[in-house]
Parts: C-alpha cells; structure tokens; sequence
C-alpha cells in the first residue's frame, strides 16, 4: 500500500472541517469552496478506487492496518470490498451533491459546513471500517451533527423541528444502544481479544459463537440495524425527522446512513451471526413486507413532500429488508444494489425539494401546482427521481429491484407477493405526487422563481448521471457487488441448507 | 518511617502553609490571583514531581502499613492534582468575583486535596477515615463558601447533617469491623474469619453506605442535587470529579483489600446499587432545568457506571473504574469551566443562562457539548471508550444484563444532555438577541477549557495511552 | 446488405434513442432541427427494419429458427440478465409496421406540431417510443421484455401527458400508467415464476426447455404462470377490466394515440402472448381465458362505441374491441390470424386516428362528431382516407380488415361457436359504429360556423400512404402466404371460408345500411332508438360504469385504509413512541418528587438504605450460620 | 447465638448481673438509634447537631468496648475513637459557624425552612 487512499478519504473532511473552523465567520464564500473542493477530492479518489478496484480477485482492498488500542485489540483497520466499495461511493458522490445543495445557506454558515463534514466523514468511515469498534465509533459520530442541524437550520412543519431532531438522534441512539450491547457481548463472546470484523467473522462461522448467542446477538443487532433501517414499527422516526432536517442532512440521511443499516446487517449479522440471521430471517421478511405497504400506503396519504418522500424511503427499506432476509447470494446482491440506487434516488429527491423550499417556502403538495412551467430542469430533477423510484428500466432502480424480486420469492412467496405488489402503490403516490406538483395549469405565483443554475444544479447533474449510468449500464454496479457477495456464497450455502426455524415459508 | 512514602502529602501541606502565609501577608482587599498562581504553580509542579514515582516493585509504606503509597494511589492522587489545577486555573475569575476571602479559599482547596491524597493512600480504616473526613470538613466550608448566594449556605448545612449522619454511620461500621476483624488494619481485616458473622457483614455494609455516600450512589444520593445547585462552581466540580474519584480510591482498595473474601455477597448488591444508579440518575436528570443541578444527578449516574466496573470485580473492572474516572474529570472540567464562566457573567446556571452561547462564545459551546458527550459515551470523546472499556468487562463477568441498562440509560441520558445543546445551538427567539453578544471569556478559563476538551478529544481517539498508565496502576495493586 | 441490416438489427431501437438524446440534450427548444432529426434517425431505423425484413425473407429465417443475438447486461448471482436482439418472422414483420407507422406519425406531426412550443421534446418523446418499441420488439428474453415494456408505458405516459398543463390530460397520463402497472404486477410474477421455474427467460431456450418440463411435472405451475403473464397484456392492450386507460389516453396529441394507442404500444401485449405461443399454446386452459377475454372484450367495446360522441373515443373503444379480437384469435389457436390482424389494424386504425387528427385540428380542438357535419366536402382528401380506413376496419373486401378479420372468424368458427358469434356481432357492431362516425362527420350539411379547411401537405402525405397500405396489405399478406410465414405449430391453410366470409359482408352492409338510414337519411331519429333503449343506451354510453366502479374501489381501499394506516401510524406506533417518552419523563417527575428539599427527608432516605443493606447482611449471616453453624 | 426459646431465667439473670462486651454494644445501639431519631425528628439545626455527636459517641463507645473486651493486638480501637471525637470537634464547630451563616441570610436554623433547592 502505498499511498493511504482510504485514510485521505476518511480524513480529508475532516481536515476541511478543521480549516473551516479556523476561517473567520465571514468568508462563506471560501468556506464553500473548501467543502466543495474536499468532497471533490474525495469523490475522485473515490472513484479512483471503484475503477481500480479488483473485481476478479474481489476480497478486502486498499487495505490499511495501524494497530489502535491493544489492549481491546482495536485496530485502525479500513479497507473495501465489494459490498462496501459501492457504499462509499454512494458517500462520497451524495456528500458532494449535498455540499451543493447547501449552496446557499447563508445563517450561520460556517458552524453548518463543519458539522456537514464532520457527518460526512463519520458516515464515510462506517463503510470503509474493518474494526468494529471503528465502525461503531464512526456511526454514532454522525448522531449529533444531524441533532445540530436539524436544530438549527431545520424546518418546522407538522412537527416542530426540535422535537423530529430529538426523535431522531434518541431513536438512533436507542438502537445504538442495543447494538453496542450485542457488539460488546460478541466481542467477549469471540474470544475478547479483538474488534477485527475479519477476526469475528471467522470466529461466528467456525462455531466459536454457539447458535443460542447468535441468535440473541442478532437480535440485539437487528435492534440497532433494523431501527436505522427503519424497520417497522421503529421508522418513525424517518419521516418525521427528514421534514424537520435541512435539505442537505435529508440527503445524507436517507441516502447513506439509513443504508449502514443494511450494510451493518450483512456484514455484521450475517457474516459474523449467520445462525442468527437464518433465525430471525422470517421475522424480518415479514417485517419488511409490511414495510413496503405499509409505508406505501401512508405516503399516498401524505401532504408534505418530504413526508411522502419519507415514507417511500421506509417503503423502500423494506425490498432492502425483504432480500437480506431471503439469505441467498442473489437476494443480497439485490439489496445491496438497492441501497446504492435507493440512495442516489431519495437523495436527488431531496435536494430538489429542497430547492423548491428554498425558493418558495413551499413544501405542501397541494399549494405547489405546475412548476414545470416556470422550473423545466427541476422537472427533469424530479422526474428522474420519480420515475427512478418506480422502478423504471434505464434508471437505477430497476435491476436492483428485478433482483430482489428474482432472490425472495421462491424463498418467502407471500411476503415477496405482496413486497411485488408494492410497485404498484409506490407508481400511485410517486405518479401522484409529480402530476400535482409539475403539471396542471400554470401558476403565476410561481413566475418569478427562478430555475436551477449554476451551484443548484450540480446535485441534478451529479446525481443524475448516475441514476441513468448505473440504470443503462448496471454491470458497472453488480459487477462490484458480485465480487463482494460471491465470497459468501458457501456461507449462504450452508446456511440455506438448515433447516428455518422460525416457521419459514411467509 | 519512610517518609518518601508521604512525600507527595507533605508537599501539599507545605504548599497548603504558604497559601495561608501568602494570603496573610497580602493587603487586605487586595486581588488574591497571587494566591491563585502560587496554588497553581505549586499544584502542577507537584504533578510533575508525582510523574516521577511511578515505580516496579514493592510501594513505599508509611508507619506500620497505614498508609501506602503504591502506583494505584499515584494515579488517583494526579487525578486529583490534575481536576484541583485546572479548577484553580479556570476558576480564577468566577472566585475573584464571586467569593470572599478568595485566599482561604485556595488553603481550603488544598486541604481537601491533601484529605483526598490520605484517601488514595489510606491502607487501613483509620487512615481512610481521617483522609475522608478532611476533605469532607473542608469541602463543608467550601460549599458554603459564597456568602453572597443563601443557596450557597442552604447546600452546605444541608451537605454537613446527611454527612454527618452518613460519617456517623461508617464509624459505627468501621467499630463493627474492628470488632469483628480484630484490627484496622486492612490486610488484617480481609484474613480474620469472623468477618462472616452477623456484626462482621453489618460491619462490611454500613462502612460501604459511608462510602457510597460519597459516591452519591442511589439511594445514597439525595443530597447531591441541592449541594450541587447551592455550591460554587468550582467547588461543585470538584465534588463531582475529586471528591466521587476519592471516594472511588478507597472504596475500591477497601473491597479489595480488607474484603475480598466477600465477593458473592457483595456483589449483587453493589450491582443493583449501580443499576439503580445508572437508572435513577438518568431519569431524574431529564427534567431538570439548571445545568449544575442536571450535572448533579448525570453525576449519580456517573457513578453507577463506574460502579458498574466495579462489580466486574476484577482486573479489567478496576482497570476501566480508574480509566473512567480520570477521563470524567476531564469531562467535569470542561463542563464546569464554561458554567463558571457562564455564571460569573451571566449570574446562574440554568439552561436559561447558556442559551446563545454557540453565538456568544462558541468555542464555549463546543467545550460544552463535547465534555457532554464525554459524559453520554457518545465517540470520539473518551466517554465511549471509556463505556466500552467498563461494559466489556462487566459482559466478561457474565452481567450482560446491567450492560444493557448501562447502553440504555447512557443513551437516554443524551436526551438532557442535549436540551443543553439546545439551548446554547438554538436560534434565539425575539427578545433574546441581548444572548448573542459575546461573552467576555478570562483567557486562562478558556484555555484550561480547551485543554480538557481537547483532552477529551485525545483520551476518546487514543485511549491507549491512558489504558496503558491504568493498566500500571491497577496491576501493581492488584499483586 | 441484408446481412449487414441483420447484424446491425441492434441499431434499430438504438437510432432512434440515439435522436431522443439529441434532442433531448441539444436542439429540444428548435422545433425544425428536432423533427429533422426525429425523422432522420426514424428513416434510418426504417430503413434497417426493411432490411431485416429483406433478410428474412431471403435468408430465409423461420419461425423455428431465429437469428439471436445478444450481450450481457448484468449479472446477479448466476443469474444472466441479457440485452440483445432475436430475428424472427414475426420480429420482422412487426419492425417494419412499428417502423412504417413512426417514421410517417413523425412525419405527420411536423405539420401537425407546427404551433406547438413543446414540439421538440414531443419529438424527443417520439424517438424515445419508437426505440423502447422497436427494444421490445426484438427482445430475447422476458426480461428485455419487461424492461422495455415498461420503457414504452412511461413513453406513453410521458405523451399522454404532453399538454401538462391540462388537468385532463395530467390525470389521464397517471391512469394510464397506473392501470397498465397493474398488468405489469402479474406479468412481473409470471416472469419471475418462469425464471425461478425454470432457471432462464430466455425465449429460444425456454423453447426447448418446455416440452420436456411438461412432460416431466405437468401443466400446474404453468398455467399459474401464463396466467400471471398473461394479466401484463391484459393491462397494455386494454382488454377487460383493465381498459379503462385507453379511451382517456386519447387526451393525448393525435399523432401519439396513432402511434402509441392504436398501431403499436397496445399491441405489445398481443405481440407478447404471440412472442411466448409456446408456452401459452401448450396450456388449453390458458387459451380458452384468453380467447374469453378477447372476444368478450371485442364485444364490449364494439357495444359501447356505438353510443360515443367525440371522435377519438369512438376509435379508441374501437381499438379496444380490435385487439379483442386479437386475443380472440390468440386464444382459439391461431397465431397468423392475430398477428396478420395486427399488421392491418396498425395501419388503418394509424390511418383513422391521423385522420382523427386533421379533422379535430381543422375543427380547432372540437372533438364531438355532432358538431361536425359535411367534412367531405371541405376535406375531400382526409374524407377519403378515412372512407377507406372505414371501409378496411368493417371488413369491406378487397380492403385490409376483410381478409385479417376473416381470418380470425374462421379461426374461431373452428373452435367455439360462441366465440365466433360473440365475434360476428362484434364485426356487425364495428361496421356500424365505423359508418356512424363517417356519416355524421362527414357527410349531412356543413354546419354554419365550421372552420375546417383541408390540411397541409406534411399531414396529407401519411396519410395516403397509410390508406394505400391498408388497400393492400391484406390481399398482399393473403397472396403472399402470411401464414407460411408467421405460424406457430402446422401451417395453417390460407383460403377463405365463404360461407363465414360472406355472412359478416353480408352483416357489414346492413350495419351500413341501417347507419345511413339512421344518420344521413334521417329515417329512425337516432334519439327515439337510444330513449328505446333505455338502460342499455345508458350502460353503453356511461361505459357500464368501470370508470366509476374503480373510484369507489381506489377511495376505499386506497385512500382511505392509506388514512386509517397513517392515523395508525401516527397514534400507535408513533404513539407508543411519544408514550415511552412521556412515560419516562412521567417517572423522571414522579421521582423528583421525593426530593422536596427537605434535608431530614434525605437522611431517612439514606437510612432507609442503611437499613435495606443492614437487614440483607443479617440475612446473609442467618444463611451462613445455618450452612456453617458455630457462633459469634 | 443463643436460642430465644430455650433462655432460662438464669441466663437473663447472668445476663442482668455480669457487665460485659454484649451490653456495651447493646448501649451504643441505642445510643446511636436515639441520635438517629432525634436527627430525624428535630426541626433545629442545633439540637440535630447535637444528635449526631450522640451517634459519634455510640460508635465511640463501641469501639473502647471492643478494643477493652476483645483479645486485640493494638490499641487502635481507642485510638480510632479519640480520631472519631476530633473529627467530631470538627463537624460542630463547622456546623455551628454554618448555623450563623444560614441565620444570617434566612433568619432562620429550621431544618424545615431550608428547602430553596429542591426539585
């Protein structure tokens, strides 16, 4: 290893919230180009390491290991895989667009560029970390920059802002709370002589943790995970606390750190706890149908964009959900792409959101009525996100869902039936919501908004190309992420061929 | 008679004796930051010098056993040299403003250093007893130190009658144990057989209350709310840190030195001592309104953690008791170094005086959140690292259980810390604009500030370090 | 040269998407450079599509025996996803018409558009269609097939809604797509069933996999899934229950309910179930539905076109019963008959609805057949374009309609005899609403304020081109053995049953008759006959009440168990939340209680502890002594 | 241990006549329960004061007691005590000064009245 491409990843925002910290309050203008400037680092090295990225050896690359605490057999392990690769590119290119999206906060906008680095770098760090303890350590970093923002530069709606900000960060942490519990209890349960994921994989496939602690470990982790998920009953958290986060945090939020759910999920419970996650399988398949209706059905009844944007992002989770639980290599190849394309998609939905509520203090669906008059790229913006998240063909979501789709239902026919069925609702609210917001009779009201340029529409452009790459060309995606999950293809294996306790067959 | 073994005390005494000398012959109505820098200086070269007697080997002892001077009371007596520093230092102003006679002050502060180092020493019930009472005496004078504020004398009349029916409680244990035990002595204690009698375990239990007392461990903890709110605020933040570290020194030698035997009876109740700590102090603290007083029953809380290392009862237990300690402190100083600052320029403590302050003085705000965080366990603040350094240890130990209350309720405990985050990030409502302006800042408060946040930052990213020196510490007690 | 057509047969729909991202990133607000591309790319496609065509034939390549071609496109698991082209007949014939009918609506709407400020990206759209078809069309696999499938319901969803800014038009463009995702939801099972099922979606493997797979497990599981499948084509091609959207896609511009919603997307079903005969064919059960569904459609539109006013729905509910009898002919067996239908019906009924089209615009934008009259005489070359259009879709020989419709009669004759009467009635239907709509438009007196005037020339020239084509692309398709050369199973015989042929001419020219009578004539007032009719005329013209059927399904259990769901949401689950909250705060109060200030309170509350601790000690002891004994 | 139900009017009599360790204690006990009440019940910070110094001198007398009656190898029991009786000196003066503190801002040295922090 020569050159620390992960650590400057890592590190790099960081040391531009650093550098911001020390510019006086009134350069915002450079405050700006420092965060830009940093995530477009990032996002090169980023890409950097997803073209060279080795697919047919597959496996942990760009690795780094610096041990850390040796008493608790800490290292300062990173490194990325097939399953994580994607992830952090999701990171850093949703980190970039949403740099941009904040264009054009003016209060107080130094503590905001600092706080939206410090998230940024601790989200970027869950993904690349092969230490558990880093991994933990990085993800609860990211809670209470999200509390700040959401405080400050939040939104008041149909809740006030404080109490969605406090929801959240409790919700997330309750649920961290209950994963430090099993992690801890993993760790001691493995030996106790290290956090290494790599270490407790092996010891959670060899047999050194018996199936009763998998089984409980699992749970406390599906606590933590499925509550980040936003699994039901723990999303509400989601919704409520995207309307009252500020464009850029919504972002963020439904675009990566829900997904360290998903992520966690597989690296942590199925790899380390597979008796585990073959226990509790059904539940979750079961969960994550309901789920996806469930949430559909809500969002048809929403006002609020972002509420519907919300509820679509849990409606969503639970195809994420519904192919972890299916426990085979093409189910989890599916979820895995799921996460990316649901990222890219809910975030590009936000930041145009975002872009109308800025211009216009409007976020209510019945009192926006044909912008597509008066905003033709933010229409393209929104259309793009909508039509991804029906699931078009040509636009990202569309393998990664047929995955799915393809993995669960021999495994659970019901649940994936009406997982299936789902498409149909998620095309009612979507469709819905963009022919009120964009068609209909023009407004006058809205003459005077202006349209996307320059800064405003670099998320659109940014995201867009890779809601259209990733949907015209998705070899470029699945074939990362299939050198990530063909490794675990003998675990799923094995496991497929135990029999399913918790009555199988939803 | 060695007493290299008591070198570390003498030095305070002296130290004690000049401040009292220098404070004398001062004019009267004169500035007492004099005092302050002499305190100072003379603290922190004390710190150096006790840098230098980490040792291998046999401890120094003191006459006959009594007092003992090993690495384990090394640590805990930096510890407290480090709080008793960084609270003289980031006290100068609030005490120049708001305290009369700032001189006697600074002679009391030492005192109750100089009780707290006979503490961490102390290797028999005698010596433990003197030391606590000292610090306990000075700390009742200390409390009631503002004249000018009533609470101030409420706190301290209402600290002296619970501590002094709390003292009175553990001499009768103690008289118990001597009775029981044949001696005073310690090692002598944990070797009679007796100990397992009736007056030998209500002995063990009632001398345990007396330092659970100090603890403020639920249900030992009523008092430490209102002398929290009613004391300065130094002297407060030298309660939570020194006076519970203290109080944590010898309650740790004393089970295990003179009971070590005790262990299935102790230990379930010291374990549901810690939850109901852990419990209780985070609850009770949601709906406070005063920051000082919040810190009181976060403090409680606090000490249930630590409590719950304890019961680990064993090396790793002990060794993230100690790590949690010191790095408390850290945590304390940061807290209260801007509440002394806060209440020195704003006149109080509630969360009503912080709002604003991210724009009045936003280094403030940031020292402020994150020694909060340190205190929720919340990374990268040594809070986390010190939380998984307790909880793997309790989870080793087979007590998963007070794991997950200890996750929860830290998790829970977020929620108040973050109303004060709140309050100082939050926009300021109309009328309130008077909150932005900034806030006048003694330059060496926000300096020790700084330090200790960023001390916080260093313990939580590199715990090693400090792992290391409690691993030292605690081994050569433990052999 | 047919080689090269052949081989490059992948650049078909790739020209055209080619244009759409032209003029979608380039030229979208030049009107002329947009056509001007559109057109050419189109051409060129339409070039490819005649020279795939030659290859065909030449070749020559049978139904048995494809021409494949085909690239990964993504790998998930050891599950191929493949793109690529698959050359048959059948994919011949339907380039050439999907080709044919674009490049000259594309045409067509250059004069059509000329107003419109949104006519680049109209054109964009166009291409955007006409690659997602053409994609579709040389699928490999089911799921190319649904991938594109989708491509062309969004495409169609995209131009229904092209004037955004009509509430109408708006609401119609959801429906559309949303009623269509219904058929996609089943058809997405089926396909998912088949590749579970049998490891692959692959046609030409599936092909060979499925006789032994019959002969090894049956037939369960199959129908289940042609079932599932076949519910995508009921959605596309409009067939009960599910063609509701169609009628309303007319709020569309003219141009695109010929392409889209007449000649080719509302095909797609039709052609899917042709494209997957051998799987369809070898389930009798599955026939018979769709058969069932097709002929019952048939007549049920047949029956509720005779009561419309505008133009454009008369021809949609038209088009409906037309691709009944589409399925009608899938469904009793005969793929020739079906997909001969299906070329002749793509060219008159384009050839209709540009008509349509001339006529609405000449009327500027009045669409109810009553308020026109006497177009002949204004419109001479639109009104014979559309007399033969009329003409060929009753099924009037020598023209198109005669020998397709024929064909299909005769097919269903064979099999079912209601079928084939369901089907005579409707073709006795078709032939009268047809010459309903040609009387009352065209022929009576010019009303007084009629603005019509002929259309210019870029709109006049598809149009005789199309109405040449729907002369003789029957006879041609008859002579030159059609039958041969797309079929599934044995060759079907190409003649003419006479008997079954001259009864619908027979029926045809009284449906004539009697709507001359009726609407030129005056004989009957055609207002006595509805009053007659009564509560059929009202079924008929309230389209049996679907529309209102499906509102009061989506109101109840879609928007209001979405309400109950949210209300649930936010006072249970969410409410569990806010409890937990409030309870522990609750607890936080009632604790602070005990700390009243009151010192002497605090004491007894540490002696209560010392105390607690004191007696559990002496329990500790009583226990020790009773297992150690010996005293103090 | 004695067994209650077997006492004979000779042990209660033995029990009466020879002062020994067991009344010591039992007198401390007391002692130190009527301190503990009185600082319970008494509403003046002086009389509750005086309680504690009772409870001191209780465990005081207990630790004399036993370092008297028991085989001890010290004299650290009495030793403890005069430590207890200094420490006690202390808590009074202490108190006592804090007595005229809290009189001056309250006008008052009832327990009851001090509960300005509370909550």
């Amino acid at each position: 290893m020569d050159f620390p491409l992960l650590s400057t990843v890592l590190l790099a925002p960081l040391a531009a919230a650093l550098a911001i910290c020390l510019l006086p309050r009134e350069s915002r203008d450079q405050i700006r180009m420092i965060a830009a400037g940093t995530m477009t680092l990032a996002t090169v090295l980023t890409l950097y390491a997803y073209a060279a990225y080795d697919t047919v050896e597959g496996g942990m690359q760009f690795t780094e290991e610096v041990p850390w605490i040796t008493d608790l057999g800490v290292t300062y392990a990173l490194g990325v895989d097939g399953i994580s690769l994607p992830m952090l590119l999701l990171t850093d290119v949703i980190g970039l667009a949403s740099v941009f999206s904040s264009w054009n906060i003016e209060k107080r906008t130094k503590d905001f560029f600092v706080l939206l680095m410090v998230l940024i770098a601790g989200v970027t760090g869950t993904f690349i970390a092969r230490d558990l303890f880093i991994f933990l350590l990085c993800y609860e970093v990211v809670v209470i920059p999200i509390y700040i923002m959401v405080l400050i530069w939040g939104s008041t709606k149909r809740v006030p802002k404080e109490y969605a900000g406090i929801k959240l960060t409790i919700f997330l942490l309750m649920g961290s709370a209950f994963m430090l519990v099993g992690v801890v209890s993993l760790y001691i349960a493995a030996g106790g002589d290290s956090f290494g994921m790599e270490a407790l994989a092996a010891a959670g496939q060899s047999g050194v943790l018996d199936e009763n602690f998998q089984i409980f470990a699992f749970l406390l982790l599906l606590l933590g995970f499925g509550s980040l998920l936003s699994m039901f009953p723990f999303h509400s958290w989601s919704p409520d606390g995207y309307a009252g986060a500020p464009s850029a945090v919504s972002m963020i939020h439904a675009g990566v750190l829900k997904k360290i759910g998903g992520y966690g999920l597989i690296r942590l419970g199925l790899l380390v706890l597979p008796l585990g996650a073959k226990f509790w399988a059904p539940l979750i398949a079961a969960l994550a149908m309901v789920n996806v209706l469930y949430a559909a059905y809500i969002a048809m009844v929403q006002k609020d964009l972002k509420y519907i944007i919300g509820y679509s992002s849990v409606s969503h989770m639970g195809y994420v959900l519904l192919g972890f639980a299916a426990l085979n290599a093409v189910s989890i190849t599916g979820a895995i792409a799921n996460m990316v394309a649901h990222g890219i998609m809910a975030s590009l939905f936000f930041s145009q959101i975002g872009y109308i509520y800025e211009r216009t203090h409007l976020r209510s669906v019945p009192e926006l009525a044909g912008l597509a008059h008066h905003l033709p790229r933010l229409t393209v913006g929104f259309m793009l996100a909508g039509l991804a998240s029906v699931g078009l063909p040509g636009l990202i979501e569309f393998v990664p869902e047929f995955t799915i789709f393809v993995g669960t239902l021999s495994v659970y026919p019901v649940c994936a039936f009406l997982a299936i069925a789902g498409i149909i609702f998620t095309a009612l609210y979507i469709l819905r919501m963009l022919a009120k917001v964009l068609f209909g009779p023009r407004v006058e009201r809205f003459a005077g908004v202006p349209d996307e340029q320059g800064a405003d529409l670099v998320p659109l452009l940014l995201l867009g190309v890779f809601l259209v790459g990733f949907g015209l060309f998705p070899e470029l995606l699945m074939g990362v992420i299939r050198s990530g999950v063909t490794p675990l293809e003998p675990l799923l294996a094995q496991l497929s061929a135990a029999p399913a306790m918790l009555g199988g067959g939803f | 008679m060695d007493f290299m073994a008591v070198q570390t005390e003498i030095l305070i005494l002296l130290l004690l004796l000049s401040t009292l000398v220098t404070d004398l012959a001062m004019a009267k109505g004169a500035s007492r930051r004099p005092v302050a820098y002499l305190t100072a200086a003379g603290l922190a070269a004390i710190l150096a010098h006790t840098c230098g007697l980490y040792h291998e080997g046999a401890s120094p002892v003191f006459y006959m056993g009594l007092f003992l001077a090993d690495n384990y009371a090394l640590f805990f007596k930096q510890l407290f040299l480090l709080g008793m520093v960084f609270t003289v230092l980031f006290s100068l102003d609030y005490v120049e403003r708001c305290l009369p006679h700032p001189g006697e002050f600074y002679s009391l502060l030492l005192s109750a250093l100089l009780g707290m180092c006979v503490m961490a020493s102390a290797n028999d019930f005698l010596t433990a007893f003197t030391g606590l009472e000292l610090m306990t005496v000075s700390f009742y004078i200390l409390v009631g130190f503002r004249l000018s504020s009533a609470d101030s004398g409420e706190a301290a009349v209402k600290y002296l009658i619970v501590g002094a029916g709390s003292t009175a409680v553990m001499l009768y244990g103690i008289s118990l144990v001597y009775g029981a035990g044949g001696s005073l002595d310690f090692a002598a204690v944990s070797r009679n057989v007796h100990l397992f009698t009736a007056v030998g375990l209500a002995g063990v239990v009632l001398v345990m209350a007396g330092f659970l007392f100090k603890l403020s461990a639920i249900p030992f903890h009523m008092w430490a709310p209102d002398v929290y709110q009613g004391a300065p605020t130094p002297v407060t933040a030298l309660l939570a840190m020194a006076s519970k570290a203290a109080g944590i020194a010898v309650f740790m030698r004393v089970i295990f030195t003179a009971f070590p035997y005790l262990g299935e009876f102790m230990l379930p109740l010291l374990k549901t001592i810690a939850a109901l700590s852990m419990i209780g102090g985070n609850l009770l603290a949601i709906r406070q309104t005063d920051v000082k007083r919040m810190l009181a029953y976060s403090s409680i809380a606090q000490a249930g953690y630590m409590m719950a290392g304890i019961v680990a009862a064993d090396y790793f237990g002990m060794k993230a008791a100690m790590f949690y300690a010191m790095l408390y402190v850290f945590a304390n100083i940061g807290a209260f170094a801007v509440l002394s600052v806060v209440d020195a320029e704003r006149g109080g403590t509630s969360r009503r005086h912080v709002t604003g302050l991210s724009q009045a003085a936003p280094m403030l705000a940031a020292v402020m959140t994150i020694s909060l965080l340190s205190m929720a366990g919340i990374p990268p603040t040594a809070g986390f690292a010190g939380k998984i350094y307790i909880f793997t240890a309790t989870v080793e130990r087979g007590n998963l259980w007070l794991a997950v209350i200890g996750f929860v309720m830290s998790m829970i405990s977020v929620y108040y810390y973050l109303q004060v985050t709140k309050a100082m990030y939050r926009d300021l409502e109309p009328g309130e604009e008077t909150l932005a302006e900034p806030l006048p800042v003694p330059s060496v408060a926000r300096a020790a500030a700084l330090v200790s946040a960023a001390a916080t930052l260093a313990i939580g990213i590199c715990p090693e370090s400090l792992a290391v020196l409690t691993n030292f510490a605690s081994q050569t007690f433990m052999q | 040269m047919f080689d090269f057509a052949l081989t490059h047969a992948w650049l078909i729909p790739l020209l055209p998407a080619l244009a759409f991202l032209i003029i979608g990133l380039g030229t979208r607000r030049d009107k002329d450079a947009s056509a001007k591309i559109a057109i050419t790319f189109s051409g060129l496609s339409f070039l490819l599509a005649l020279g795939v065509l030659g290859a065909v034939i030449t070749r020559p390549i049978v139904m048995a025996d494809p021409f494949v071609m085909k690239t990964l496109w993504a790998k998930v698991g050891d599950i191929e996803l493949s793109m690529g082209v698959l050359v048959d007949p059948l994919t011949a014939m339907m380039l050439f018409v999907v080709t044919t009918v674009a490049l000259l609506v594309q045409i067509y709407s250059v004069g059509y558009m000329a107003h419109d400020p949104g006519a680049g990206r109209f054109f964009a759209f166009l291409s955007l269609f006409a690659a997602s078809m053409l994609g579709l069309v040389l699928s490999v696999n089911f799921m190319q097939m649904y991938a594109f499938w989708e491509l062309v319901g969004l495409c169609s969803y995209l131009l229904i809604g092209f004037y955004y800014y009509k509430d109408s038009a708006r609401e119609a463009a959801k429906k559309a797509f949303i009623t269509t995702r219904i058929g996609d939801f089943g058809m997405l099972l089926g396909i998912l069933l088949v590749q579970l099922t049998f490891g692959t979606m692959d046609f030409v493997e599936l092909k060979t996999l499925l006789p032994t797979y019959i002969w090894e497990t049956g037939g369960g599981i199959l129908t289940i899934i042609a079932l599932l499948l076949f519910i995508g084509p009921i959605g596309k091609s409009g067939q009960f229950p599910l063609h509701v959207w169609l009628p309303d896609a007319m709020e569309g511009p003219t141009p695109v309910s010929a392409l889209i919603h007449a000649a080719t997307m509302v095909v797609a079903g039709v052609y899917l179930v042709g494209r997957a005969y051998f799987l369809f064919s070898a389930l009798p059960v599955v026939l018979e539905v769709i058969a069932w569904v097709g002929g019952f459609t048939a007549f049920f539109a047949a029956t509720i076109a005779v009561t419309q006013r505008p133009f454009k729905r008369i021809l949609a509910y038209s088009t409906i019963s037309q691709l009944g009898y589409m399925m009608l002919a899938l469904g009793v067996g005969s793929l020739t008959a079906s997909m001969f239908h299906l070329m002749t019906h793509a060219f008159f009924k384009a050839l209709l609805f540009l008509c349509a089209g001339a006529v609405i615009e000449a009327m500027h934008e009045e669409a109810d057949i009553f308020k026109m009259g006497g177009l002949r005489e204004r419109m001479p070359v639109t009104f014979r374009c559309m007399a033969i259009g009329v003409l060929a879709i009753a099924g009037v020989p020598p023209l198109a309609g005669f020998f397709s419709k024929d064909a299909i009669l005769a097919a269903a004759a064979e099999v079912s005899l209601p079928l084939y009467l369901l089907a005579t009635a409707t073709a006795f239907l078709t032939a009268f609403y047809m010459a309903r709509l040609l009387f009352v438009a065209f022929f009576g007196e010019v009303k007084p304020d009629c603005p019509a005037q002929e259309t210019n020339a870029w709109m006049r020239w598809p149009l005789v081109i199309l109405a040449a084509l729907s002369v003789v692309s029957g006879a041609w398709g008859h002579f030159a053995g059609f039958g041969e050369w797309i079929f599934y199973g044995p060759v079907g015989e190409e003649h003419i049953d006479w008997l079954i042929a001259g009864t619908s001419v027979a029926l045809t020219a009284v449906a004539f008759y009697l709507a001359y009578e009726i609407y030129v004539m005056k004989r009957w007032s055609a207002y006595e006959i509805s009053r007659r009719l009564g509560v059929l005329y009202r079924l008929s013209y309230n389209k049996y009440y679907v529309d209102e059927f499906y509102t009061v399904i989506r109101n109840t259990f879609v928007d209001k168990l979405g309400a109950v769901l949210y209300w649930f949401d936010l006072h249970v689950v969410d409410g569990v939340v806010n409890g937990l909250a409030r309870f522990t705060g609750g607890l936080s109060g009632v604790l602070g209680l005990a700390e009243n200030g009151q010192v002497q309170r605090y004491v007894a509350v540490f002696y209560c502890g010392v105390i607690a601790l004191t007696a559990y000690s002496l329990l500790i002891a009583a226990m020790l002594l009773a297992v150690v004994g010996g005293a103090f | 241990m004695m067994d209650p139900f077997s006492l004979t009017f000779m042990d209660v009599f033995r029990f009466a006549t020879h002062i020994g360790l067991a009344h010591f204690l039992l007198l401390a006990a007391v002692l130190f329960a009527i301190g503990l009440f009185g600082l319970l019940t008494r509403r003046g910070l002086i009389p509750a004061l005086m309680c504690v110094e009772l409870m001191l001198n209780a465990v005081n007398l207990n630790l004399v007691a036993f370092n008297r009656y028991l085989p001890m190898p010290d004299l650290s029991g009495q030793l403890m005590a005069l430590f207890s009786i200094a420490v006690g000196a202390a808590e009074v003066a202490v108190g006592v000064a804090l007595a005229f503190r809290v009189y001056r801002d309250r006008a008052t040295v009832n327990l009851d009245d001090l509960d300005h922090l509370k909550g």
